[in-house]
């Protein structure tokens, strides 16, 4: 019975599309500047959910090459973007997104 | 058992000009951390990253004299493929660089901002776009991205006094990584409906397969239009340009929007051109309401702004549509069209930059219009030139700004979206008028007891002086004598 | 030289005071007076000689071959249209030409005298060239166009001279009203010219008048109209007269040259020179003869209770130009002319005459303050009276002749209607004049034993509201000013301003042409009279008419005259029984106490220029208003301006969306991607 | 088995995802995000990928995770966030587009996702001689993805002078003119 | 001396000029001024080279020059001068020295950025009636907006950044969608003919029968949004009274005498020829609304109590004449246009010169502030009277007869129109001799009472235009034979490519080349002929 039943990548994939749609809704309701980047931190681990799943779909090691990829710029991106809030932060002791709007109009 | 790992062949020419950007970047880290805090390090700094924008500029001289007529090279397992469009935006991109680097000399003295690491992340990113010019790869535009882009979140947030420049790094981090991710996404999707994540490759396998379930390609191709819709500014995706380009040190905003566009429109015209020619008549409406939003949101949002920056912030997204438009039309002449338009608001760009570089007062905080009354009336050269750019964007005859609106408009009326054409060249009246308040502001008087506009502005310091009489003259140039700068325009559209 | 060769050089008559009119422009301010007025009279002289050369030339040749075109050069070339700069010597034109010339010496010389102590001498002179040569050309004309060309320097000369005292609004008022009327009229000539170049392809005056006889009555009748709504405006007839009053506010010889003798009578030229179309046309005919007979008519009572003696005259010009339309309208061609001729005579005599009167009386032609003159002023009053009795139509004066002509063609033509409201207008003339006469010269003097109020107002012309004391002119002006507006009707008595002096006659330079005018008034007569063998300008003139109907010497002419006499009796009759003592009071005018209502209705002129005046500044006056402030301003202006109010209302929306927060830029992202996914999803891959 | 591991870890990627979005507090939050980190990793195992899952732990959940919470640490930011959203219409419009975006990929992607053809880099997950998991993606990678290999050199190289520059103390010069105003 | 390239020396001199001022030390004005009058003098010197070396016999485009510009879009500079833009050519020429001339003494600032602009827009009118590339035409019809922006931003009064920006943008709307329309023909002749190329004789020559008539109508709208902004037609003149109050005298000058032609000119030029059915076929459009500007512009110019504003309205209602005369589709119409164009700089130039004077010494255009000037000023007066004269229209003066051969041509063609048109003939001198009465004439008082009259360089500033309205009123014969030509072609031209023949009134006779010119030839505005 649960023989019949095989999971193919399409769960993979949707599984994949909402984990997307958690970080991409979680940034934009979120105010902490931290969760924030988590939050990027979970699209980007979506997408390297959809690179496996296209991988094993496709039979192709490419697909889990380029998460190597995904996991490099998101790290990079993290430091960087830490790096900012900690410069921010010297200056403000403030940490959510919604107190920098010096800049608008 | 295992066949041997056979390493791709490696045409070092054509990969030297990144090369030549890149060691030229980690050369002056190294330095940096050699020689410490001594006086020598940021002249040696500035002089090692001309040589290093000169080094490349020269090589891809000698490439687009190699691939001229409908030549391309492709290296390092069809990654990276440099062809006469590439160099060409290349070209432009290290014109960027090094006109932002002559005019960062003075400015980062003036502000008391010298640091190596400037310069470093100035050629770091512009190597990223070099990568960008010539990429093959999805997966190597999404890498040049990135490359372009983290030197630029850390530039535009250079400025540590004002809390305005780390606002902008903030924002453009947040949203960059936010529109990146997306993209990547987009990435995903593509792969997964093809199978690969190289231009031609995704090409070849669209034409010789015709897709049942085009859903997952669709969406990929909307998620990379999202992508590098941000990068190139166009609206919806453009909310982050005003602040960035408000917050950010004066010579990085003109490197951004100069360098930047020249980038993201590489990657949008050889990803649509070589990848989903097939697909045009889904892509092109799309691009076509990226095109008119930009249009006119860019140029209708500019016209109340009441700082310079911000008023050029909202026009490069105006010139985003224009560009668009050239993009849009999916023709040669639309390629040709945008790769000229990419050249000339280039100089455009940087040289109104450039101005307001010169012309702002230390702290590079003073951009509102009222700061620049009288500027034309009392340092006519200066304000003229201000005038001039301003002008020369709003596409006033005898200025490359003509021109380039010209053939994007040609474009279009060869491609007959006349639609599109026609809320073109509306647009451009409404852009005029910004430009020409601007204009009206630097000429009108200034009351009495306001600061003197342009500040400590004495002399202007020769680098940014060399900037300024290079803008002038190519844009009036290519104004005047449009010909030859067409042509090379036009060797450039070949793609595939 | 033969007598062509002459011809020839015609152009010469309108030369003449062109080049006087340039010089004195000049320098007319370096030569002052009156050495200015003595150049300008000079010219005239040596172009009223000129003339009668080239009537000798043209009596020279046999009536049949008196006509000669002799182009100058090529003016208008405009596709099918040729028109020349060339004049037409022919007797019309050349009769003209000594008229102008000639009663035009005379009013120069008059000029003179009257204008010695105007400091502007030079630009009047100037002016009154100018226009001598503009008449010439009118009349010279070998076409439409050159014709119109002479038409509006007229109308120029006659703006710039009724308002050549241009300090005086009520002056200034009156030349731009005599502008626009005229303007009126010129829309008729114009399209006339239009219709015959669309219809003929040509403005020649032999050209057309060959293409009149086979041209269709609808075009000729529609051309004759549009022409006479021309005239009417030149001429000052029902619809377009009210300026000729208001033009009074001239200097006295412009009133009397321009007003009276010549310009006015361009519209009688015009009609004589296109008579073809009015051949063609009997019900163009019927309508100006109607025109003419109930301008006279009407003009006549409108002038019975003027206390102005200018305007008095005015009013009588109008009226006898409807005498000359009315000939017109009845074919009778050289009746009209002979009438213009002799009107210009006596009408210049009595309009010299009364600057005479106002020039000796302190600058006043209030008559209601005037009287018992004719002891003061003998030679103007002999003329006068001479004049008078020639307009009323008493024989043997030249203006017996010239109504009786009229009238006699209107009775044989069977339009009786016309006749009779000719011979009540003759009743009307003759008790106007008489009025005129009485007031001024008999009766008693009221110049002295004023009642009048010490500090006369004096209101302006009849469409200006802004009130003018004399003393307030003065105090403005530092001196005293040797002018002042004409007198309306309703308007109380002006103090004489005699400063304790009596009248004193004009010196002899302006009495001199006064005479000599009477003089022709008398005997003028004598080259028409309707005797055998005495018509010798309708002989003179039959070259030019022919084709017009001719008119049947008549059995009962005698019976006419006397019946015409009889009425002009009754005129005179009745202005006796009013005025024979002048008046009892300055304010107090008996005939116009027993007219009572109907008094104030033809004194005011019918209320007709108050009506146009109350039209303009109404109503016009609104609807120009409503273009100026709500169309122009707020609905055109309104929707450019409104549309960059859009532009900012749009940016401040998009400008208001751009509220600085990071969060709400990624909203736009992801607003983007959406709407970017639903597109590909609901349009693409189909 | 595969069925039940992957309704457990699914569930559990998405809870945990879930959580960092809702935690109010930022250290809960970097702790979910650990459980997701771990959980997707299991995932990747289910799908043949055993060096990603390996390296996702590695570098994810022991490197940058804990750059986060050293970040939180350092600045103190641990104090919890207001529930309370000040900007109007945010929830809302951003669950409705979040929603919406997910309803639009998967109708998009409809029955069939992976579309592309098969192994074109020649090496697949399985069959062929290229050996375990971790040999075929580095045969993949230093081939066909040198270029991109060489380009994370650059692009590590750049983290690393950004962080450094931005984090570097401000106070080493000393700051020439008065600073800015602030904002309200 | 028949390879010299005049028609580019021509538009060269003017910038070599400004380029020369630019560079010249501000400190010295009157090098400055000098200078300047050498430029445009020798520009009016070779323009009237160019009118005594044109020939009256030819009916196409003379002394034309042919280079490459833009390959990339098939656009080339090709100039060319024929009887319409001849007379253009020489009342700019002339127009321009007289504007220098006018302002030495006022305004007093920056003479040599003035000289400067002042020049380059002599350069930038010099090729819009000398291009005959669409292309390179509208590239001197948008770069005029920048010289004549900067005269009234920086030389003109009150609200000059209002009315600076208001031409701008006003005019840069309308010549937008102009751009639209070329760039729409020139690849519609491509797609169709295979031949990219924006010479207007190629694109006139095959677009009446390369058009659909939709096409053709949308394009020519396209086109008349520029046009009819320029002229300007009513309701799209509210620029031109705020531009003419705001701008310095010459300014006005240049504007009522040049820049307004601008647009009646492209009309004739272009709409005539290259979209033939439209212009046939919306001529009563056209017509009525250059009525309702003969009308309206006439009645709104009597409510005006600025002079400046006067004036300008009344450019509306001549212009109206303009317009009536082309569209009446008439040679004789069309030569009273093009006399009108000629005709209106010279006397509508003449006021604005007065009225300029009139500022200078009382710093104000309001009629109410003036009065009675007559006795202290009479020369002024005199000039104004003659000014005023000619611009009603008074025979023997050059207005009279572009006004009259306009309405003959309509009357010709369209007799509701003239007949309407005529009556603005009255209204020209309500308002205008309203204005001379409330300015000239009454009592002066107080500061009126003193106004210096003219000087000799006043004198010789307004007397060459009168003199010259004077001259051509009374031998108009001079223009007429040269213009006739090019209008003949126009109009069988405009014969040939429709059936307007047919449609013409009972009567009208063909009109007819002149010998020896074929009507393929006169279609292909004698591209390559001889």
């Amino acid at each position: 019975m649960i023989g019949a039943f095989t999971i193919t990548s399409s769960y993979y994939l949707v599984l994949a599309a909402a984990l997307f749609g958690i970080g991409a809704v979680g940034l934009l309701v979120r105010r902490n500047v931290l969760v924030m980047f988590m939050c990027v931190e979970l699209m980007l681990n979506a997408v390297n959910l959809t690179f496996v799943a296209f991988a094993k779909a496709l039979n192709d090691a490419a697909g889990q090459v380029l998460v190597f990829f995904t996991l490099v710029v998101a790290a990079a991106e993290v430091a960087v973007g830490l790096a900012i809030i900690v410069a921010i932060f010297r200056r403000r002791r403030a940490a959510t997104a919604d107190d920098l709007r010096s800049l608008e109009g | 058992m295992t066949p041997p790992i056979v390493h791709p062949t490696v045409n070092w020419l054509a990969i030297s000009p990144e090369i030549a950007l890149a060691a030229a970047g980690v050369f002056i880290v190294m330095l940096r951390s050699v020689l410490r805090r001594r006086p020598i390090v940021v002249p040696l700094c500035t002089v090692v990253a001309i040589s290093g924008v000169v080094a490349a500029g020269a090589v891809q001289y000698r490439l687009w004299h190699l691939l001229r007529g409908h030549r391309a090279m492709t290296t390092i397992a069809g990654m990276v493929r440099v062809d006469p469009f590439g160099v060409f935006l290349g070209v432009v991109v290290l014109i960027a660089t090094v006109m932002a680097l002559l005019l960062s000399v003075a400015y980062l003295r003036r502000e008391g901002l010298e640091a190596p690491e400037y310069f470093a992340l100035i050629l770091l990113s512009a190597a990223g776009m070099l990568v960008m010019t010539t990429a093959n790869d999805l997966i190597v535009v999404f890498l040049a991205l990135e490359v372009l882009s983290i030197p630029l979140y850390v530039l535009a947030a250079f400025d540590r006094r004002r809390l305005s420049s780390q606002e902008a790094g903030m924002k453009y981090f947040v949203l960059g990584a936010f529109s990146s991710a997306v993209f990547l996404y987009g990435v995903a999707l593509t792969y997964g409906a093809t199978g690969t994540t190289s231009l031609t490759g995704i090409a070849r396998f669209l034409a010789n397969t015709t897709l049942l379930d085009q859903g997952t390609l669709l969406g990929g191709i909307a998620l990379l239009l999202v992508g590098l819709g941000f990068k190139v500014a166009a609206v919806p995706f453009h909310m982050w340009t005003p602040d960035v380009y408000q917050g950010s040190p004066t010579p990085v905003t003109s490197f951004m929007s100069a360098a930047t566009k020249a980038a993201g429109f590489a990657a949008l015209i050889r990803i649509f051109g070589v990848a989903f020619p097939l697909y045009r008549s889904d892509w092109r409406p799309a691009v076509w309401a990226l095109a008119v939003l930009s249009l006119v949101v860019g140029n209708v949002a500019a016209v109340i702004q009441t700082d310079v920056k911000r008023i050029l912030a909202y026009s490069s997204i105006g010139h985003a549509g224009f560009i668009l438009i050239g993009f849009q039309a999916n023709t040669s002449r639309g390629r040709e069209a945008a790769l000229l338009y990419l050249f000339v608001y280039a100089f455009m760009t940087i040289g109104a930059f450039a101005v307001i570089t010169i012309a702002a007062r230390r702290g590079d905080d003073h951009h509102s219009l009222d700061d620049y009354r009288g500027l034309a009336l009392e340092r006519p050269v200066v304000g003229g030139l201000l005038i001039f750019f301003v002008l020369a964007q709003a596409g006033v005859p005898f200025t490359g700004g003509f021109v380039a609106k010209l053939e994007v408009f040609s474009a279009a009326a060869q491609a007959h979206e006349y639609a599109l054409l026609i809320i073109g060249v509306l647009a451009s009246v409404v852009g005029a008028f910004y430009y020409l308040r601007i204009a009206l502001t630097m000429l009108s008087a200034r009351p009495d007891d306001a600061p003197e506009p342009g500040g400590l502005l004495r002399r202007v310091d020769p680098w940014s002086g060399i900037v300024l009489v290079a803008c002038v003259a190519l844009v009036v140039v290519v104004g005047v004598v449009p010909g030859t700068f067409v042509h090379w325009a036009r060797d450039a559209t070949f793609l595939l | 030289m033969n007598a062509r060769d002459v011809l020839g050089l015609v152009g010469i008559v309108a030369l003449l005071p062109l080049i006087g009119a340039a010089f004195l422009m000049a320098f007319g301010r370096r030569l002052g007076s009156p050495r200015a007025g003595w150049v300008a009279t000079g010219l005239m002289a040596l172009a009223f000689a000129w003339s009668v050369v080239q009537l000798a030339a043209l009596l020279s040749l046999p009536p049949d071959a008196r006509s000669h075109v002799s182009i100058i050069f090529t003016w208008l070339p405009a596709d099918q249209l040729h028109v020349n700069i060339g004049f037409l010597a022919d007797p019309l034109s050349i009769t003209w030409c000594l008229l102008v010339t000639g009663v035009g010496t005379l009013i120069h010389l008059y000029a003179i005298g009257y204008m010695r102590d105007d400091p502007n001498t030079g630009r009047f002179f100037a002016y009154f060239n100018l226009f001598a040569a503009s008449m010439l050309i009118l009349v010279l004309a070998s076409s439409y166009l050159l014709t119109f060309l002479g038409w509006e320097g007229v109308g120029l000369c006659s703006y710039l001279l009724i308002a050549f005292w241009y300090e005086r609004s009520t002056a200034a008022l009156g030349g731009k009203k005599a502008f626009i009327y005229n303007r009126v009229g010129d829309i008729g000539f114009l399209i006339a010219m239009f219709l015959l170049i669309a219809q003929f392809g040509t403005l020649d005056y032999g050209a057309t008048g060959h293409a009149a006889l086979h041209a269709s009555g609808g075009i000729t009748t529609a051309i004759a109209l549009l022409l006479f709504l021309g005239c009417t405006g030149k001429s000052a007839q029902i619809p377009l007269f009210p300026w000729l009053p208001d033009a009074m506010e001239g200097p006295t010889p412009v009133s009397a040259l321009i007003h009276a003798a010549t310009m006015v009578t361009a519209g009688v030229f015009l009609i004589c020179r296109a008579h073809p179309f009015f051949d063609a046309s009997h019900s163009a005919m019927t309508v100006v003869a109607w025109i003419g007979a109930i301008t006279a008519l009407v003009a006549g009572t409108m002038a019975v209770l003027q206390p102005d003696i200018k305007r008095v005259l005015a009013y009588s010009t109008i009226s006898q130009l409807g005498y000359m339309f009315l000939a017109l309208g009845t074919g009778a061609y050289a009746a009209a002319v002979f009438f213009v001729l002799m009107h210009a005579f006596y009408k210049a005599c009595l309009f010299l005459g009364a600057g005479s009167v106002i020039h000796g009386n302190g600058e006043n032609q209030d008559m209601r303050v005037m009287g018992a003159l004719r002891r003061f002023m003998p030679y103007t009053a002999g003329a006068m009276v001479v004049a008078w009795l020639a307009i009323a139509g008493a024989p043997p004066f030249d203006g017996f002749w010239a109504k009786d002509g009229v009238l006699e063609a209107a009775y044989v033509r069977h339009d009786f209607g016309i006749w009779a409201v000719g011979i009540v207008a003759a009743v009307m003339t003759a008790l106007y004049m008489t009025r005129l006469i009485l007031l001024t010269f008999f009766g008693n003097a009221r110049w002295g034993t004023s009642d009048a109020p010490a500090v006369a107002a004096v209101s302006g012309g009849s469409d200006d509201d802004d009130v003018v004391a004399s003393e307030d002119v003065e105090a403005e002006l530092g001196y005293e000013p040797d002018y002042l507006p004409t007198v309306v009707y309703g308007e109380p008595p002006r103090t004489p301003r005699l400063h304790g002096h009596e009248p004193h006659e004009s010196p002899m330079l302006m009495v001199l042409p006064i005479v000599t005018l009477a003089v022709l008034s008398i005997v003028g007569g004598i080259i028409d009279i309707p005797l055998r063998g005495g018509t010798h300008l309708d002989a003179w003139l039959e070259p030019v008419f022919r084709g017009a109907p001719i008119t049947e010497s008549f059995a009962g002419a005698a019976a006419l005259s006397a019946t015409a006499l009889a009425f002009g009796a009754v005129g005179i009759l009745v202005a006796f029984l009013f005025y024979r003592r002048g008046l009892p009071s300055p304010a107090d005018d008996p005939l116009q106490e027993r007219l009572g209502v109907v008094g104030d209705v033809i004194g005011h002129g019918y209320y007709y220029d108050e009506a146009i005046s109350k039209a303009v500044d109404g109503p016009v006056r609104g609807f120009a208003t409503f273009l100026d402030r709500d169309v122009d301003q707020r609905v055109i202006d309104g929707a450019v301006n409104g549309t960059g109010h859009l532009v900012r209302r749009a940016a401040e929306g998009l400008r208001h969306a751009q509220d600085g927060l990071v969060r709400r830029y990624a909203i736009g992202i992801a607003l983007g991607a959406a709407a970017l996914l639903l597109f590909f999803l609901a349009y693409a891959g189909r | 088995m595969t069925v039940a591991l992957f309704f457990i870890f699914g569930a559990l990627t998405l809870g945990a995802a879930l959580g960092v979005v809702l935690a109010r507090n930022p250290v809960h939050s970097a702790l979910f995000l650990v459980l997701t980190l771990v959980s997707v990793a299991v995932l990747f195992l289910l799908q043949d990928a055993q060096l990603v899952a390996a390296v996702q732990i590695i570098v994810y959940a022991g490197a940058i995770v804990v750059l986060f919470l050293f970040v939180i640490m350092l600045l103190g930011v641990d104090r919890p966030e207001q529930r309370t959203e000040p900007l109007r219409f945010q929830r809302p419009i951003a669950l409705g587009l979040g929603a919406i975006v997910l309803a639009e990929i998967l109708f998009l992607a409809g029955h069939r996702w992976a579309t592309g053809a098969k192994t074109v880099h020649g090496v697949g997950l399985t069959g062929g001689h290229f050996g375990s998991n971790i040999e075929r993606v580095a045969r993949v990678l230093f081939t066909d993805f040198l270029w991109p290999f060489q380009i994370t050199a650059v692009l590590l190289v750049i983290a690393v002078v950004g962080s450094v520059v931005l984090a570097r103390r401000s106070g080493e010069r000393p700051d020439p003119v008065p600073q800015d105003g602030g904002i309200p | 001396m028949t390879d010299f390239p005049i028609l580019t020396a021509i538009i060269a001199t003017p910038l070599i000029g400004a380029v020369v001022v630019a560079l010249l030390p501000g400190r010295r004005p009157e090098l400055v001024r000098a200078v300047g009058y050498a430029f445009s003098v020798a520009t009016l010197g070779l323009a009237c080279w160019l009118l005594a070396d044109f020939s009256t016999k030819k009916v196409f485009f003379q002394f034309v020059e042919n280079r490459p510009w833009l390959p990339s879009i098939g656009s080339r500079y090709i100039v060319g001068v024929d009887g319409i833009s001849l007379f253009m050519i020489l009342a700019t020429a002339l127009l321009i020295p007289i504007g220098l001339l006018a302002s030495q003494r006022y305004p007093t600032q920056r003479p040599k950025a003035f000289t400067a602009w002042f020049l380059l827009l002599e350069f930038s009118l010099m090729g819009i009636f000398l291009s005959l590339d669409l292309i390179v035409f509208f590239l001197f019809w948008e770069i005029l907006l920048v010289p004549m922006y900067f005269l009234i931003q920086g030389w003109g009064h009150g609200r000059r950044q209002y009315a600076a920006t208001k031409f701008f943008i006003y005019t840069a709307a309308g010549s937008s969608l102009m751009l639209a329309s070329t760039l729409i023909l020139g690849f519609i002749h491509q797609s169709q003919t295979g031949v990219l190329s924006f010479d207007y004789r190629v694109l006139a020559a095959w677009s009446w029968h390369g058009l659909s008539s939709t096409t053709e109508v949308l394009l020519f709208f396209g086109f008349l949004a520029a046009f009819a902004i320029k002229v300007p037609l009513v309701p799209l003149h509210t620029w031109l009274p705020d531009v003419h109050t705001e701008a310095p005298t010459a300014g006005s000058v240049v504007l009522a005498g040049v820049i307004l032609k601008m647009g009646a000119y492209g009309l004739l030029r272009f709409s005539l020829e290259l979209f033939p059915h439209a212009s046939v076929d919306l001529a009563p459009l056209l017509l009525t609304l250059g009525v309702i500007g003969i009308l309206y512009g006439a009645i709104v110019a009597a409510m005006q109590k600025n002079l400046k504003r006067i004036i300008a309205y009344s450019s509306v209602a001549h212009m109206g004449f303009v317009i009536v005369g082309v569209f009446s589709l008439t040679v004789i119409g069309l030569d009273g246009a093009v006399f009108t164009m000629l005709s209106h700089p010279l006397t509508t130039g003449a006021l604005f010169l007065l009225v300029g004077m009139l500022y200078e010494r009382r710093h104000t255009y309001e009629i109410a502030e003036y009065g009675g000037i007559w006795r202290s000023a009479p020369l002024l007066t005199a000039l104004f009277l003659g000014a005023m004269f000619a611009g009603i229209g008074l025979p023997g003066f050059s207005g009279f007869i572009g006004e009259f051969l306009s309405l003959a041509g309509t009357f010709v063609s369209r007799r509701p129109w003239a007949v309407a048109g005529v009556v603005g003939v009255i209204f020209a001198a309500v308002y205008m001799l309203w204005a001379f009465q409330r300015t000239f004439m009454g009592k002066p008082t107080g500061i009126n009472l003193k106004l210096p009259d003219v000087n000799l360089r006043e004198v010789m500033v307004v007397a060459p235009l009168l003199a010259l309205s004077l001259f051509l009123g009374l031998y108009p014969k001079l223009a007429i034979e040269r213009v006739e030509p090019s209008l003949k072609r126009t109009i069988v031209n405009l014969e040939l490519k429709t059936h307007f023949r047919e449609k013409r009134p009972k009567g009208y006779a063909p009109t007819k080349l002149p010998d020896g010119v074929t009507a393929s030839q006169s279609i292909q505005l004698g591209r390559g002929a001889p």
